[in-house]
């Protein structure tokens, strides 16, 4: 980690880094969208609605898995004053909430065939979802609140640690309540309960979707720095005069 | 350029050098909304009935909350006494904050508003009332929430004291914006109630000057 | 040729006398110094002066024009200095620049504005963080530029400064020395409340602290209570 | 006497010098939850079945007013910097500010509620399990509230930014605090909601002044 | 016999160098005056001094105790006075002054507290304020308040003092002269910023201009560029 202190060396790394990424990504997303709409069969009960199972899981999978980084962020700042953790967490947060937001509209879409509802408010998962959702935005909020920006990342790195206790709230709510939502069948201990056909695709999504978010990342990243580098010229050309 | 024109370029300047600042207030917005589904469950039934109240509550709430520091900003840092020391008189300086402030909450609650509807499961053809509602509603929650800024202003007690001194005087505005909305979900017309909220805004429009003018003159002393 | 005269003036501030039976009187290119120890009214004067406050007793005449009949005209032709600066974190000095000195002189527009605001920036050495939010200031750099907006404000006859040397170095003091002896050359006057001394070739000194003597007299107060109770 | 009562009794001895402060925050939750029957139409029928719902999130509204300027106030005018700089460390102030609002704000509420509750047609039969979940729930509102006042001083915008971290955490308690009344309310056991209330309320405890302490650091600077 | 030292200090503030290989050393009882032009990062250095603000390279040593490790300790022997006042508005001077005092030293009860407390509202010549509101207190009153929680804090070890005759008259520039003399003859510290001279005998200056200088060197400059880009 503390090898990657350096910007200049994170940058280097990055941008050999970005293209593969990029390839991989483009690949992924042709094929698994192509298992997921042409090539797999539509469900025996859902129809074709079945197919916003390849958006939603995904989409829903990385919701977390952005939250668990911003946290990890959170931390290299706070307990290892990573100089990187800040520009990282800032770049991170925007595509977590856009995450989140297409878990919830997928998942609301998805609803209204098969529950015959596009919202139920008392429902655990949906609405820890949409909690989840809330601190993406507060940490969004808090992180340009302040005139100091290494301020805003500090304070949005404590929100950050403390909206961890949503995550677990999140993944088990559908075993801890009675919900509509469908407990774990895919990534749950003991083996998948999911038929080859629908895993496939929903894999190259998965996979797809975690490219588009580290080449995402990346890019946000890249450009932050440029932001400071030029604030930082700007700067010094102000007080030269 | 005149002085009113001044202070409202000023003004939205430094709301918009940091556009978060008017998201924050839709957020809450949306976010406050939320909170009563979860409260009370989520009957889709019940909760479309009681949308429009709560769309009003919550949207008289988002605009009042940041209303509190327009004026003590000003006087805590001096600039008040300044203000005031001017060929233009406190009248265009209060009318200048309102509209910068309508500007930078009034105009964005008015715009998420749909978004809150479909969330609290408002029937569609309630939509069109309840954007003419704020439309003609919110200018007079701003109007209010600034004289009471200015009174509260004086007292120096900020926050629940302005809530304290507006709610009375916007319940009308509540209960005509309301009832605008529940007419149209039931299909009856609206235009007398649009007439009343338009009617509240012309006299806000006039009193409020006059009225957050006196209230900062005792801020200054 | 204008002056600016007050007399027998009271004050109470929180229903406690500050100060009675004050006469001043300043003419134009004038300067009146408020000495006097912590407590003793010079920045309730200066108030006074501003019309910020009305005093409980006596008048204030600018040309023989009675100031509480005209408080608006007296508030354009007046600039004060307070112990607050009002400087506005998110803006740049010289935005705060332009919006004060536009504010105060609406003959200005955008363009004469700006040129007047980078000579104000230039003479309180803020050129080199005009751009910046007024955040990074100083203590001292922040009441340079509260400075600046005064004295580079052509439509204030009146200036009412209050300890105007708090947090400056002495290089921003005399910068503030030059362009006090250009106001008053200009017919401008000044009232300016300090503990330091400021060495205004000139200046009158009007001591609160022999007044302050004078109010504990029994007979004042007696008249105090007379006008209370 | 040790730092945590030192800070109580000055803040208590502040917010009792200014009794308008406390009733005020009272006076909004009231008017507040009024605005509902105006909103709404008075058909009691609704109005009791939602009646739960709104007093809390009215309630969590009303807690979170008067906490925008907890740590600000200190922080504007340097008092901050010197009660950092003193034997007791961050986490007793952060501990003694919180305790000081619940007892200004928080116990105020609790004793208005059941005035609250007529107001919007509650059931007599759900008073009692309303005020042990207010008693509960109140204190862990105000903990939640003083942890995002700590991080959100400093910030533009403080208020509305205070609600929006704020809000997230504080749903549980509504949701929990609102089940228990519903359920009193039909008449099923209420010890369950009771005990994540009381769970939720320690995990605050421990984590406030952690977390607040931090956010204060950061404050400092 | 203790001392305080710092070596190659550095600080930014919001990304922007202040000061950087910045040494200062004061010994038991003795006083470190920094001077400097407006914006020279006296303030800044203040507040590393306090611990409030982390310098970006540098370290701080306590009796050769480093103070990032024990921040604790320091803050409790710290006394710091800064721009602002931290005077509320409700309290009386007394219930401010019995506050502070008793908050930075737990052993006070409140009876002693109030003695103290008493002890030095009469040195401030805030007796006959003492149970009125702080808001009516002038800006040279409320300076005199915030100056005795510091000169009658008796576990303070090390005062920093960010221009403490601001506002103040010439007898409360006297007042701390004197106070100022007795902390350091029991082996104290200070530290102060300042515009004005304060004839603190055989006090050491620390002039933040030379250093501003330094800084502007291209190497220094490269330096602090390699860890941003
Ligand atoms: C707005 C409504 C919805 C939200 C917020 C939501 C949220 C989520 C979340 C967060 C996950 C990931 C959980 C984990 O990793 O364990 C997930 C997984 C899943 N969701 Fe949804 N969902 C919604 C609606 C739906 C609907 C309507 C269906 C289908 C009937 C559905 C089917 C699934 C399936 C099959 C999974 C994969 C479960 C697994 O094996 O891990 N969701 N959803
Ligand atoms: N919070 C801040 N963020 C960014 N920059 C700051 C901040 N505070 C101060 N600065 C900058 O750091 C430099 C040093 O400021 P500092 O307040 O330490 O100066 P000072 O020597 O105390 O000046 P003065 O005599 O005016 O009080 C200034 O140029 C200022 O612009
Ligand atoms: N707002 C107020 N309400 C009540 N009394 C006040 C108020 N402001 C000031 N006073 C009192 O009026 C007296 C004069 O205050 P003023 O601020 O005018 O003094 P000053 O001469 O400017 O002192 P300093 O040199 O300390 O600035 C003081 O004794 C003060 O306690
Ligand atoms: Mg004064
Ligand atoms: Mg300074």
């Amino acid at each position: 980690m503390q090898f990657l202190a350096n910007p200049a060396r994170f940058l280097r790394i990055a941008n050999a880094l970005l293209p593969w990424l990029a390839l991989i990504t483009i690949g992924l997303f042709a094929s698994g969208l192509y298992y997921a709409f042409l090539a797999s069969p539509p469900d025996y009960q859902q129809g074709d609605s079945v197919r916003i199972m390849y958006i939603h899981v995904p989409a829903a999978w990385m919701a977390l898995m952005s939250y668990a980084s911003l946290a990890v962020f959170a931390l290299m700042l706070l307990v290892w004053k990573h100089p990187l953790a800040d520009v990282l967490a800032r770049s991170a947060a925007p595509i977590g909430a856009g995450f989140t937001l297409i878990a919830l509209v997928t998942g609301s879409l998805w609803g209204r065939p098969t529950w015959g509802t596009w919202w139920a408010w008392g429902d655990a998962r949906l609405t820890s979802v949409l909690v989840l959702f809330f601190f993406y935005l507060g940490h969004m909020a808090l992180t340009h609140a302040f005139d100091d920006a290494t301020r805003g990342a500090r304070a949005a790195a404590v929100l950050a640690l403390v909206g961890v206790v949503n995550l677990p709230v999140v993944k088990f709510s559908v075993d801890w309540w009675s919900t509509l939502h469908q407990p774990a069948s895919i990534s749950r201990i003991g083996g998948s309960a999911i038929d080859p056909s629908m895993l496939t695709p929903l894999l190259l999504m998965a996979g797809a979707f975690l490219g588009y978010f580290l080449c995402l990342l990346i890019l946000r990243a890249r450009a932050e720095l440029a932001r400071r580098k030029l604030r930082v010229l700007q700067l010094l050309a102000a007080e030269r005069g | 350029m005149n002085g009113f024109a001044l202070l409202l370029v000023r003004d939205l300047r430094l709301a918009l050098r940091r556009p978060a600042d008017a998201a924050v207030a839709v957020a809450f917005f949306v976010v406050g909304a939320c909170l009563f589904p979860f409260g009370i469950g989520s009957e889709s039934q019940l909760l479309a009935r009681i949308a429009p109240g709560v769309l009003w509550a919550v949207a008289l709430l988002a605009s009042l909350l940041p209303l509190e520091r327009l004026f003590l900003a000003e006087a805590e840092d001096g600039a008040l006494d300044r203000l005031a020391l001017s060929p233009h008189g406190l009248m265009s300086l209060v009318l200048a904050k309102a509209c910068a402030q309508w500007l930078v909450v009034g105009l964005p609650l008015l715009i998420a508003s749909p978004l809150v509807a479909l969330l609290l499961n408002m029937d569609v053809n309630g939509y069109g009332a309840l954007l003419a509602a704020l439309l003609l509603g919110t200018p007079t929650l701003v109007l209010i929430g600034t004289v009471a800024a200015a009174l509260s202003t004086g007292a120096r007690r900020g926050g629940v004291l302005l809530a304290l001194l507006a709610l009375p005087l916007d319940l009308p505005v509540l209960i005509f914006g309301a009832a605008a909305v529940q007419a149209a979900l039931v299909g009856d017309p609206i235009g007398a109630y649009l007439q009343v909220l338009a009617g509240l805004l012309l006299g806000a429009l006039v009193l409020t000057p006059i009225a957050g003018a006196a209230a900062l003159k005792l801020a200054l002393e | 040729m204008s002056d600016f005269i007050g007399e027998s003036l009271a004050c109470l501030r929180g229903e406690r006398p500050v100060f009675a039976g004050l006469d001043f009187s300043v003419a134009s290119g004038g300067a009146l110094l408020l000495t006097g120890a912590n407590g003793s009214g010079k920045s309730s004067l200066l108030r006074v002066m501003a019309g910020l406050l009305p005093p409980t007793a006596g008048q204030i005449w600018w040309d023989r024009e009675d100031l509480a009949r005209e408080p608006d005209a007296h508030h354009a032709r007046t600039a004060y200095l307070g112990h607050l600066d009002a400087v506005k974190a998110a803006l740049t000095p010289r935005e705060d620049l332009m919006f004060w000195l536009r504010y105060r002189a609406p003959h200005l527009n955008a363009y004469s504005g700006r040129i007047r605001a980078d000579e104000a920036l230039a003479w309180a050495g803020l050129t080199p963080l005009a751009d910046l939010p007024c955040r990074v200031l100083s203590a001292g750099q922040r009441r340079r530029l509260a400075i600046a907006r005064i004295a580079f404000d052509e439509t204030a006859d009146l200036w009412l400064l209050d300890e105007p040397t708090t947090a400056l170095d002495a290089n921003g003091a005399l910068l503030l020395h030059d362009r006090v002896a250009l106001h008053r050359a200009r017919g401008g006057m000044i009232v300016a409340a300090t503990h330091q001394p400021l060495h205004w070739p000139d200046a009158q000194t009007l001591d609160l602290d022999v007044l302050a003597r004078r109010r504990s007299d029994a007979a004042t107060r007696g008249k105090y209570f007379d006008n209370v109770a």
